[in-house]
C-alpha cells in the first residue's frame, strides 16, 4: 500500500471519464457521460432508476465495455477489458446486489479471486483480521456467508475490495437494506477510510445521506450526465429536481378510509426453519380502507410472514382469518381465489414469466378465475382483452401485448404485476416492495393507484424498505425484529430514525 | 509387492481330488459315420446366393456368429458360391429391423437365407411365407410348419455334459463352477448338461453355478468385468474348473481363472485358437464345440443339391454336432473316458436332461 | 419467440449443420455421402420400411410426448425407457390372461399400460416430493430395477415357447387390428393411439388450466408458487401422466404385431424420446416431425450394411442433430430477444411522455 | 409521547443438538462396520466381510468412483454432467486403441484425452452456448457411443476381424501391500469375529491394487485437497456457487468451467480405462461401460457433493453389486438382517436427536427388513443382481434431504449479465 495521500489532492484526478457512451438493445444506458473525481473525496453518484449508475460503475470497474469514451485513473488512460485489470489499478466496487457465494465461508468470499497477494491459508486470514480491525469490524471468518445478515455481508465486501488493495472504492446503492443506524456506523467508516487518503463513488436514491457523506456530487438522468455541485450547496430539493427534471414526489397521506371491518386477522403465527424460529407469535389485523406497512430490517421474517399468509410456507401454530373465512387450511390457490391479491418482492424469480408474453403473465395467479379461465379450460381472448385494459390503465409502456415479460423494463414489468393483483376485486393485496426499482414516474403511479384501491375499501399490507414510502402511505406501522412484531407506531409522528431504532431493537433508546 | 501372476491358488481348503465313477462300459463304439453329407463330393454351387442376417455381434464375434462364417468360408472354398451378403444387427432392435433385414436379403434374390440365432424366429414365422420361393435356415430354434424354413438346432446339453465330464476329471478339489451370461432358456441348457456330465462322472462333485445378469438383460453377455468377478467368486469358493456360457464376458472368465492359476472350459467354438482371449490359452483346457459351421455348411450343401432330407433334424454328439476341443492337449488322457460318454449320450443310454 | 422464423429455424440449421458434419466423417472413411442419402431415401420405398417408420413413429411420439410432459416442467423423467418395457410386460400378462369381449380387452390392456407406466414413474415422483429425491438419479436406478422386475414377471407368469421366454399369447379379443396395406405391411391400430395423445397433449398443454400451471411451474418455479401453483401436486401429477404415457409406447407393437411381450423387447426408446422431444421443442407437431425423422434415420439406416457403409453413422447423426438443434434455438432466442427488446425499446422511445408525471395528484 | 409503542422484547432462538461432520461420518462408519460384522456371524455368510469380497468391491467401485469424481469437479464448477457415460466410452475406446499399440499407461493417458474430449464438447455447448446441460449431456452420451462404435468399426475390426471388440490389450500389473497384506490374509483366516472382519475389509483394500487402482485411490484425496485447500479450487468453486461473484473477482469463469469440465471428461475417460486396463478385464467391447457413467452421477450426489462421500457412495455400490455376483443370493438376504441392525442404530440416532415419529418409522422399517430376513430363505435372482440399484435408491430416499448441491449448478452463466 502507498503512504496516504492527503484528503482532496491536487493530483491528476482519481477518476476521469470522459464520452462515455454504452448502448444495450434498445436502452440507451449511458450517452456521453463525463465525470471527474478528485482523489480522497467522497464522489455520490445520483440519478433515477434505470439513470444509468451502475451501466456506469460497471464500465469503470471492467465489467462492461463501453461503445465509446475513454477512461482515465489518475491521469492514466486504460481501456478495462475485466474486473481483475480494473483491481489492479486499485479500483474496487461493493455491488449493489451482494456478490457473495453463500456456501462460502467469509474468508473465502474475501479472498476469493485475491489469492496472489497471500494464498488462502493462514496468512490471509491475518491480514483479513488486520484490515477488519482498521475498518473497525468485527467477523467470524469461518462462517458461511448464509448464516450473514445484511449489514455483516456488507462488510464482507467492503473487505474484499480492501484485500485487494482498492483505494478507489465503487460502492453501489450500500444503503439500501441498512437501517439508519446501520447506515451511520457505515458512515463513520467511510470517513476513516477518507482521512487514510480512500476515494469513493458513492451511488444512492436517497438525498440526504448523498448530502450529509458526499463532498461531490453528480446527476445522471437518461444516461447523461446532468451535472456536478458540491454536496454542501445544493439541498435534498434542488438535488431531486436535477434528477428528474421537475418536483421530487414524496407519498403523502390523503383522508383516513380506514373501516372497523376486519379484512386480515393473523393471530399467534409462528413458523420455524429447520430447528430456527423464523415467526414467533404473530398477531396482525389489516381492516377494510386501511393500509398497515411493515418495517423490519431485512431478515426479519417479513418474507416469511408474507409466505406464511400466502400459504407459502408451512406454519407451526397460528391462524390467518380473511374476513370471517379461515384461510389456515388452504392452499395458495384458494387463498388468492378467496380475495387476496400479492405483489412479491422479487418480480423477476416471483412475479413473472420472463418467457411468456404479457397476456400469458396475466392469468399467472388468476388461472381458477374470470376472464382469463373458464372451469379447466383457458380463455385466451378474455386475457388478452383484459390484459389490454391493463396496459391502458396502469400505463406500461409495451408496444403489445404478445411481447415476453423480459422485454419489458423493470418498472413496466412492476405496473403490470400490479395491474394484474388489483384485477378481479381482492379484498386484501399484500405488496412487498412494490416501488423497488422502479423510477419516479412509475413510483407515482403506483402509490396512486395503491390509494385509489384503498379508497375502494381495499385492505393493504404494505412491506417496504424504504421508510419514506412506508411512513407516507401507511395508516399504521407495524415492526418485525427476529420473527415477532414488536412495536406500533404512528406514522404521523413517527420518524425514520425513530423506527430504525425499533427495526434494529434497540427501541429502550426511543 | 507386485503379484506375481498365476501366484494365488484356488486349492486354499481343497478336499483332494473327485472319487471318479467309471465311463459307461459296454456301449458299443459311437457310429463315427457323421453325416451322410460328408461322405459326399462337394456339389458345384457356384451360382447360389447365400444371404445371412447375423445376430448381435455379427461376423467376429468370436462365438456364434463367427461359427456361422466359417461354415460360409468353408462352403464357399469347396462350392464355390456366387455371392455371399451378410447383415449385422443392432443391440436391443425391435421385432420390425429384424424382419426387413431376411426381406432384403430375400427381395434382392439370396436364396438361401439363413438367419443366425433364435432372435430371428419370430420374424421368420412372417417373412419366411412371404418368399415361398426362397428357402430360410435359423439356428438355435425349433421352426415347424413353415415349410421353407429348416431349423439347425443343437443339443447343446450333450456337449456341455461332456464339460461337466472334463471338469470332473480335471478338478484337484472335486469342485467347479458354471458361469453363465444371461439367465435365458438357451444357456440354461449348458447348465443343465454340464451339471449333469460333472455327476455322472463324479457323483459328490460340488458345482457352483451363476448367471450375470438375468433374463431380458443382454449386459450379461458383453460384461468381462462382471465375468471376472463372478469367476473370482467361484474360485475362491474352492471351484478350480470353470466353464463358461456367456459371450464376451468370457474373456472376463478366463482373466480371472487364469490369475488364480486355475483351469477353464470354453465354448461354441475352440476358444484355445480364439485371437480375443489369445492371452488365455494356457488355462482353456477344452472347448465345448457347437459346430455351427457344419451345420451351415451341410445345409448350403443340402440346398446346392436340392435335397434338404439331409440336414440332421438335430446336431448333436452322434453326429459331432456338439462335440469337445482337445487342442492345447490338456485332456488327451481322458479321450477314451470322454469318447464313452460320447456313445452312451448316441445310443441313448444316457439321457442327458435340458433344463437345469 | 412466436415467430414460425425462430420455431422453424433452428431445426432446419441444426439437420443441415448434422448432415454437413456426417458427410464430412463418411467422406474421411471413404464414403459418397450423396449416395448414402439417395440410398436411405430410396429404402422408405422399398418393403415395409415406409410402414416400419409410421409404427416405431408412433411409438417413438408417445415416449417424446412422455418426455415432453416432464420438460415442459424442467422435470428429467429418464426412466421412460423402464416405464415403458415394464407396461407392455404388466400389460401383456394382464391382456394375456384375462378374457373378454372384443374391444374391451384391448381397452383394459391399454389402461393398465397406462397404470403400470405412472406407478412406475409414480416412485420416482414421490421419491422427489417427499424426500427430495433428483428424479434423474431415481428414475435411473428405476430403468435398472425394471429390467430385474421384468425377468422376474416374465418367469413367473410367462411361457417358454422354443428358446425364447415371453408372456402367453394373447387372444384375438385382445388384438387391436391394424391397417393393413398389403406388401407394404400393416399400421398398427393404435398408432392412432399416439395420434390421440398428441391432440390430447397439444390441447392440455395450449388451452387448459392444468396445462398453464404446467409450463408456469417450468418457466419459473418460484413465480408458479406465487402464483398459487402447488408445486408437489404438478411434479406429481405431471410424472403420472408422463409415466402414463411412457406405459403406453410398447402397445402399439404388442397389441398389433407380437402378440405377447418377450424378454427381447426393443430397447432405447426412452432415450430416442428425451432426443425426439427436445428436437421438437415440446411442441405437438414439432415433436411428431422429430418422430418421423429419428423413425426414418433408424429404419433407413438398415440399408446402409448394404452399401458398405457403417450404421453408427446415424447414431453420430443424431447426436449431433440433438446437440446442434439446443445449441441453434439459443442462438436464435438471443437474437430475438435482443430484437423484441429494440422494439419494445422503440416503441417506449416514441410513447415517451414524462418521466415523472407523479409530482401532481390528489 | 414516543410514536413508537413497544410490544414486547423479542425472545432469544434455540437450538438444537449438533456433531461435528466428522464425527457423524465417523460414527456412521463404525456403526455400519459394527453391522455388518454381527451380521456376518449371525447369519453365517462371512463373505460380507470377506477381503474377496471388498476387493471384488474396489474393481467394481473403480470405475464408478472415477465417474463419480469427474462429476464432482464439473458439477462443483456448476455444470451438470450427465455425459458422464458418454465420456467413459470414449475412455474406454481410447484407453483399448493407446493400450494395444504402446501399452497401459499410454492406454491411461489416451483414455483421459478421450474423456477430455467429450468434456471439452460439453463445455462449448454448456458454456459457450448456453445449452441445458442434461440435453447436452444426452446428446454427448448419444455421441460418445456412437463415436466409439463408428472408431472401433474403422479401427479394430480389421486387427480384431470384430467391430465391436478390440484385439487384447496388454493390463497392469498388480500389487500388494506386503506384508501387512500377508498378515491381514492371517488375520482373516483365523476366523476370529472382529479382528478378522477387520483384517479382511483392510486386508481387501490393500492387496492386488493396480497403479490405476492406486490412481483412483490418490485422486480423492487429491480433488479434495485441489478443490478445497487450493487457490485453484476456490476459484472453481466459486464458479458453482455465484459465477457472477467470481466473475466481479476477476476470476474468468468460462475458463474455470472449461477446465473443470474437461478434468470431468478426463475422469470419467480414466473411468472408462479401468474398465480396460486393470487386470481381469477384457479389451474394449461395446456396451460394457452399461450405464457406469449414471451410477458414478448417482454416487457423487450420494455423497453429498464432496470427495469422501462420493467414496463412500462408491464403496457402497461396488460392494453390493460385488457381494450379489460373488456370493448371490444368500448373501442379499443376509443383507436384510444387516439392514434391520442398521436401522435400530438410526432409530436410536433419532431418539438422541429428539425425533420420536423418524424413530418410529424406523424401526417399523427395521421390523419388516428382519421379518423379509425370517420368512424367505432365498430371494429372487432377477432382482438380487440389481440390489446396488435398490440400496442406492432407498439410502437417497433416507438421506436426500440433507444434501447441498453447489448453488448454482447447472444454472446457464452468462458473462456481463445481471444474475
Ligand atoms: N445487461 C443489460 N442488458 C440490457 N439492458 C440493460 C442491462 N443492464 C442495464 N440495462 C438497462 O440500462 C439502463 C441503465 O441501467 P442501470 O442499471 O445503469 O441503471 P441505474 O441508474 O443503476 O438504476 P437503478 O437505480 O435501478 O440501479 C436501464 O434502462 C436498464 O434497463
Ligand atoms: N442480462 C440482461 N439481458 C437482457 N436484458 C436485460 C438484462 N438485464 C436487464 N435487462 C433488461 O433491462 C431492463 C431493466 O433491467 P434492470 O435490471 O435495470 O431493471 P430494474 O429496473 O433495475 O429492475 P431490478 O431492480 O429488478 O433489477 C429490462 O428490459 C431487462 O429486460
Ligand atoms: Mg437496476
Ligand atoms: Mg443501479
Amino acid at each position: 500500500m502507498n503512504t496516504s495521500a492527503d484528503p482532496v489532492s491536487d493530483g491528476p484526478p482519481a477518476v476521469e471519464l470522459t464520452g462515455i457512451t454504452k448502448t444495450f438493445p434498445g436502452v440507451m444506458a449511458n450517452s456521453d457521460v463525463n465525470l471527474t473525481v478528485r482523489a480522497g473525496e467522497v464522489h455520490a453518484l445520483c440519478g433515477e432508476n434505470g439513470a444509468g449508475k451502475s451501466t456506469l460503475m460497471k464500465i469503470l470497474y471492467g465489467m462492461q465495455a463501453p461503445d465509446s469514451g475513454t477512461i482515465r485513473v489518475r491521469g492514466e488512460e486504460i481501456a478495462f477489458r475485466t474486473p481483475a485489470e480494473a483491481i489492479r489499478s486499485g479500483i474496487g466496487m461493493v455491488h449493489q446486489h451482494f456478490m457473495l457465494a453463500d456456501n462460502l465461508t467469509v474468508l473465502e468470499n474475501i479472498v476469493l479471486g485475491a489469492e496472489g497477494a497471500h494464498g488462502i491459508g493462514g496468512k490471509a486470514r491475518r491480514r483479513v483480521l488486520e484490515l477488519a480491525e482498521q475498518a473497525g469490524f468485527e467477523l467470524r471468518l469461518d462462517v458461511l456467508v448464509e448464516r450473514l445478515g445484511v449489514a455483516d455481508r456488507q462488510r464482507v465486501e467492503i473487505l474484499k475490495v480492501l484485500y485487494r488493495g482498492a483505494r478507489i472504492i465503487i460502492l453501489d446503492e450500500p444503503t439500501a437494506v441498512l437501517v439508519p443506524q446501520e447506515v451511520d456506523e457505515l458512515f463513520t467508516t467511510l470517513r476513516t477510510m477518507r482521512e487514510q487518503g480512500f476515494t469513493f463513488l458513492f451511488i444512492s436514491h436517497k438525498l440526504d445521506e448523498v448530502r450529509s457523506i458526499a463532498d461531490t456530487v453528480t446527476v445522471l438522468r437518461r444516461g447523461t450526465t446532468v451535472g456536478t455541485v458540491g454536496a454542501s450547496e445544493v439541498t435534498s430539493r434542488e438535488l431531486a429536481e436535477m434528477m428528474v427534471g421537475s418536483g421530487l414526489p414524496v407519498p403523502e397521506h390523503g383522508p383516513s378510509t380506514v373501516t372497523d371491518r376486519e379484512v386480515l386477522t393473523v393471530s399467534g403465527l409462528s413458523a420455524a426453519e429447520a430447528d430456527r424460529r423464523v415467526l414467533d407469535g404473530i398477531d396482525l389485523t389489516v381492516r377494510a380502507g386501511e393500509i398497515v406497512g411493515l418495517a423490519g430490517v431485512e431478515g426479519n421474517g417479513q418474507t416469511e410472514l408474507v409466505e406464511a399468509i400466502m400459504g407459502m410456507r408451512p406454519i407451526t401454530s397460528g391462524q390467518v382469518k380473511l374476513g370471517e373465512r379461515d384461510m389456515t387450511p388452504l392452499g395458495t390457490l384458494a387463498r388468492r381465489e378467496a380475495g387476496i391479491g400479492y405483489v412479491p418482492e422479487d418480480r423477476h424469480r416471483q412475479g413473472l414469466l420472463l418467457d411468456e408474453s404479457l397476456w400469458q403473465n396475466r392469468i399467472l395467479g388468476h388461472q381458477t378465475r374470470r376472464p382469463v379461465s373458464r372451469g379447466r379450460w383457458l380463455d385466451r381472448q378474455g386475457a388478452k382483452d383484459d390484459t389490454r385494459r391493463i396496459v391502458e390503465q396502469f400505463d406500461v409502456r409495451t408496444p403489445g401485448i404478445d411481447v415476453d415479460a423480459a422485454a419489458l423494463s423493470g418498472g413496466n414489468q412492476q405496473k403490470l404485476i400490479i395491474g394484474r393483483e388489483l384485477s378481479g376485486d381482492p379484498k386484501l393485496l399484500i405488496a412487498a416492495h412494490p416501488t423497488r426499482g422502479v423510477d419516479v414516474g412509475a413510483q407515482a403511479g403506483i402509490w396512486e393507484h395503491l390509494r385509489n384501491a384503498r379508497a375502494e375499501g381495499l385492505a393493504v399490507l404494505l412491506i417496504s424498505a424504504d421508510l419514506d414510502e412506508l411512513i407516507g402511505l401507511s395508516d399504521t406501522v407495524r415492526v418485525i425484529f427476529r420473527g415477532g412484531l414488536v412495536a406500533t407506531a404512528d406514522p404521523r409522528s413517527v420518524t425514520p430514525e425513530q423506527l430504525g431504532a425499533a427495526m434494529t431493537g434497540t427501541q429502550e433508546a426511543v | 509387492a507386485k503379484d506375481t501372476g498365476g501366484g494365488g491358488d484356488a486349492g486354499g481348503g481343497g478336499n483332494g481330488p473327485c472319487r471318479l465313477s467309471a465311463p459307461p462300459a459296454g456301449a458299443p463304439a459311437a457310429p463315427t459315420s457323421a453325416t451322410t453329407t460328408e461322405q459326399m463330393p462337394p456339389p458345384n454351387a457356384s451360382a447360389m446366393r447365400v444371404g445371412v442376417a447375423f445376430d448381435i455381434g455379427g461376423r467376429g464375434d468370436a462365438s456364434f456368429n463367427d461359427a456361422s462364417v466359417a461354415g460360409l468360408d468353408r462352403a464357399k472354398a469347396d462350392m464355390g458360391l456366387g455371392e455371399i451378403k451378410e447383415l449385422d444387427a443392432g443391440a436391443g432392435e425391435p421385432e420390425d429391423a429384424k424382419q426387413t433385414r431376411l426381406r432384403q436379403l430375400a427381395r434382392e434374390g439370396f436364396n438361401p437365407v439363413i438367419a443366425v440365432g433364435y432372435a430371428y424366429a419370430d420374424a421368420l414365422k412372417l417373412v419366411a411365407p412371404e418368399f415361398p420361393g426362397t428357402k430360410f435356415a435359423i439356428i438355435d430354434e425349433q421352426i415347424d410348419g413353415v415349410p421353407n424354413v429348416t431349423p439347425l438346432v443343437f443339443a447343446e446339453e450333450q456337449g456341455s455334459f461332456l464339460a461337466g465330464v472334463v471338469a470332473a476329471h480335471k478338478s484337484e478339489n472335486c469342485h467347479i463352477g458354471f458361469v453363465g451370461g444371461v439367465q435365458t432358456p438357451l444357456i440354461q441348457k449348458f447348465e443343465a448338461g454340464f451339471e449333469a456330465g460333472a455327476k455322472a462322472a463324479a457323483p459328490d462333485i460340488k458345482i457352483e453355478n451363476e448367471y450375470l445378469t438375468p433374463a431380458g438383460d443382454f449386459s450379461g453377455f458383453q460384461d468381462p468385468n462382471k465375468g471376472s468377478e463372478v469367476a473370482t467368486g467361484q474360485l475362491e469358493a474352492g471351484a478350480d474348473v470353470i466353464y463358461h456360457a456367456a459371450g464376451a464376458s468370457g474373456k472376463g472368465v478366463f482373466g480371472a481363472v487364469k490369475g488364480a492359476g486355475a483351469q477353464a472350459i470354453g465354448v461354441d467354438s475352440d476358444q484355445y485358437h480364439q485371437p480375443t482371449v489369445a492371452e488365455y490359452k494356457d488355462v482353456i483346457i477344452s472347448s465345448m464345440l457347437k459346430r455351427i459351421d457344419l451345420a451351415v455348411y451341410d445345409y448350403i450343401a443340402a440346398v446346392a443339391r436340392n435335397d434338404l432330407s439331409t440336414v440332421p433334424k438335430k446336431f448333436d454328439v452322434a453326429i459331432d454336432g456338439v462335440t469337445y476341443s482337445t487342442s492345447g492337449g490338456k485332456i488327451d488322457d481322458l479321450k477314451t473316458t470322454l469318447d464313452a460318454y460320447k456313445a452312451a449320450i448316441a445310443n441313448g443310454q444316457i439321457q442327458v436332461p435340458d433344463k437345469p | 419467440m412466436n415467430t414460425w422464423r425462430a420455431r422453424l429455424l433452428p431445426p432446419a440449421l441444426a439437420i443441415v449443420f448434422s448432415a454437413v458434419l456426417c458427410s464430412a466423417v463418411l467422406l474421411i472413411s471413404g464414403a459418397d455421402p450423396i449416395a448414402t442419402l439417395l440410398e436411405m431415401v430410396a429404402q422408405v420405398g422399398r418393403g415395409t420400411t415406409a410402414v416400419d417408420i409410421i409404427n416405431t413413429a408412433g411409438a417413438y411420439y408417445l415416449v417424446a410426448i412422455a418426455a415432453a410432459i416432464g420438460f415442459q416442467m424442467n422435470l428429467l423423467n429418464i426412466g421412460i425407457e423402464g416405464q415403458c418395457r415394464l407396461a407392455a410386460c404388466v400389460a401383456a400378462i394382464v391382456a394375456g390372461a384375462v378374457s373378454l369381449p372384443f374391444g374391451l380387452h384391448a381397452a383394459l390392456v391399454v389402461v393398465v399400460g397406462a397404470v403400470t407406466g405412472a406407478a412406475w414413474c409414480g416412485i420416482a415422483a414421490l421419491l422427489k416430493v417427499y424426500r427430495g429425491v433428483s428424479e434423474v438419479i431415481s428414475t435411473i436406478m428405476l430403468n435398472t430395477l425394471s429390467i430385474g422386475l421384468i425377468a422376474f414377471l416374465v418367469r413367473v407368469f410367462g411361457e417358454m415357447r422354443g428358446n425364447s421366454q415371453g408372456t402367453a399369447i394373447i387372444p384375438d379379443s385382445g388384438l387391436v387390428p391394424g391397417i393393413p396395406l398389403g406388401g407394404a405391411g400393416t399400421v398398427f391400430g393404435l398408432v392412432l393411439l399416439a395420434v390421440l395423445v398428441g391432440v390430447g397433449y397439444a390441447l392440455l398443454v395450449d388451452r387448459t388450466r392444468y396445462g398453464f400451471e404446467l409450463r408456469a411451474s417450468g418457466l419459473s418455479p418460484t413465480a408458479a408458487r406465487a402464483g398459487g401453483v402447488n408445486s408437489k401436486r404438478m411434479i406429481l401429477t405431471a410424472m403420472l401422466l408422463s409415466g402414463a404415457i411412457a406405459g403406453l409406447a410398447g402397445l402399439p407393437e404388442i397389441l398389433g404385431r407380437d402378440h405377447t411381450f418377450t424378454v427381447n423387447f426393443p430397447t432405447g426408446y426412452g432415450f430416442a424420446g428425451l432426443a425426439i422431444a427436445l428436437l421438437g421443442r415440446n411442441h405437438p407437431l414439432g415433436v411428431a416431425f422429430g418422430a418421423l425423422l429419428w423413425s426414418f434415420l433408424d429404419k433407413s439406416s438398415l440399408t446402409l450394411d448394404n452399401i458398405g457403409v457403417p450404421k453408427e453413422i446415424v447414431t453420430i447423426l443424431q447426436g449431433t442433430i440433438v446437440l446442434a438443434v439446443v445449441v441453434a434455438y439459443e442462438l436464435v432466442r438471443r437474437r430475438e430477444l435482443a430484437a423484441e427488446q429494440r422494439r419494445v425499446g422503440k416503441a417506449v422511445d416514441t410513447a415517451e411522455p414524462v418521466a415523472a408525471s407523479g409530482g401532481e395528484r390528489a | 409521547m414516543t410514536a413508537v409503542m413497544v410490544e414486547r422484547t423479542p425472545s432469544a432462538r434455540e437450538g438444537g443438538r449438533k456433531m461435528p461432520g466428522w464425527a457423524r461420518v465417523l460414527l456412521w462408519v463404525v456403526v455400519g462396520f459394527v453391522a455388518l460384522a454381527i451380521t456376518s456371524y449371525q447369519t453365517g455368510v462371512p463373505q460380507l466381510t470377506g477381503s474377496g469380497t471388498v476387493q471384488a468391491a474396489v474393481r467394481l467401485g473403480i470405475p464408478i468412483l472415477l465417474a463419480a469424481l469427474g462429476g464432482l469437479w464439473a458439477e462443483r464448477a456448476g455444470v451438470i454432467n450427465i455425459g458422464l457415460e458418454g465420456m467413459m466410452i470414449m475412455g474406454t475406446w481410447g484407453g483399448a486403441w493407446a493400450g494395444y499399440q504402446w501399452g497401459p499407461l499410454a492406454g491411461l493417458v489416451a483414455a483421459a484425452v478421450f474423456g477430455g474430449l467429450g468434456g471439452l464438447l460439453h463445455a462449448i455447448a454448456t458454456v459457450s452456448f448456453g445449452v441445458n446441460h442434461i440435453v447436452s449431456g444426452v446428446a454427448i452420451n448419444l455421441l460418445g457411443a456412437g463415436a466409439a462404435k463408428y472408431l472401433s468399426t474403422l479401427i479394430f475390426k480389421p486387427i480384431s476381424q470384430n467391430p465391436r471388440q478390440s484385439p487384447p490389450v496388454p493390463k497392469f500389473d498388480t500389487y500388494s501391500m506386503q506384508p501387512l497384506a500377508g498378515w491381514l490374509q492371517q488375520l482373516e483366516d483365523l476366523q476370529r469375529v472382529g479382528i478378522s472382519d477387520v483384517a479382511g475389509i483392510l486386508g481387501g483394500l490393500v492387496s492386488g491394487v493396480s497403479p490405476l487402482t492406486m490412481l483412483a485411490y490418490l485422486l480423492v484425496p487429491a480433488s479434495y485437497l485441489i478443490l478445497w485447500r487450493s487457490p485453484f479450487g476456490l476459484r472453481l468453486r466459486s464458479c458453482g456457487e455465484n459465477p457472477v461473484a467470481a466473475e466481479s473477482l476477476g476470476v474468468n469463469v468460462y475458463r474455470y468451467k472449461y477446465i473443470a469440465v474437461i478434468i470431468s471428461g478426463a475422469l470419467a475417460g480414466i473411468g472408462g480405462a479401468a474398465l480396460i486396463l486393470n487386470p481381469g478385464q477384457a479389451g474394449y467391447l461395446e456396451g460394457q461401460t452399461n450405464n457406469r457413467g449414471y451410477i458414478g452421477l448417482a454416487a457423487m450426489i450420494f455423497g453429498n457433493w464432496r470427495p469422501g462421500g462420493l467414496l463412500g457412495g462408491a464403496a457402497l455400490f461396488g460392494y453390493s453389486d460385488g457381494l450379489q455376483l460373488r456370493s448371490g443370493e444368500t448373501s442379499v438376504h443376509a443383507l436384510f438382517y444387516g439392514a434391520a441392525l442398521l436401522l435400530v442404530a438410526v432409530a436410536a440416532w433419532q431418539v438422541w436427536r429428539r425425533n420420536r415419529f423418524a424413530a418410529g418409522i424406523s424401526l417399523v422399517a427395521a421390523a419388516v427388513m428382519y421379518s423379509i430376513y425370517w420368512f424367505t430363505d432365498e430371494l429372487p435372482e432377477e432382482l438380487t443382481a440389481y440390489t446396488p440399484h435398490l440400496v442406492t435408491l432407498v439410502v437417497l430416499g433416507v438421506a436426500a434431504q440433507q444434501l447441498r448441491p453447489p448453488a448454482a449448478n447447472g444454472l446457464q452463466y452468462r458473462r456481463g449479465a445481471d444474475q
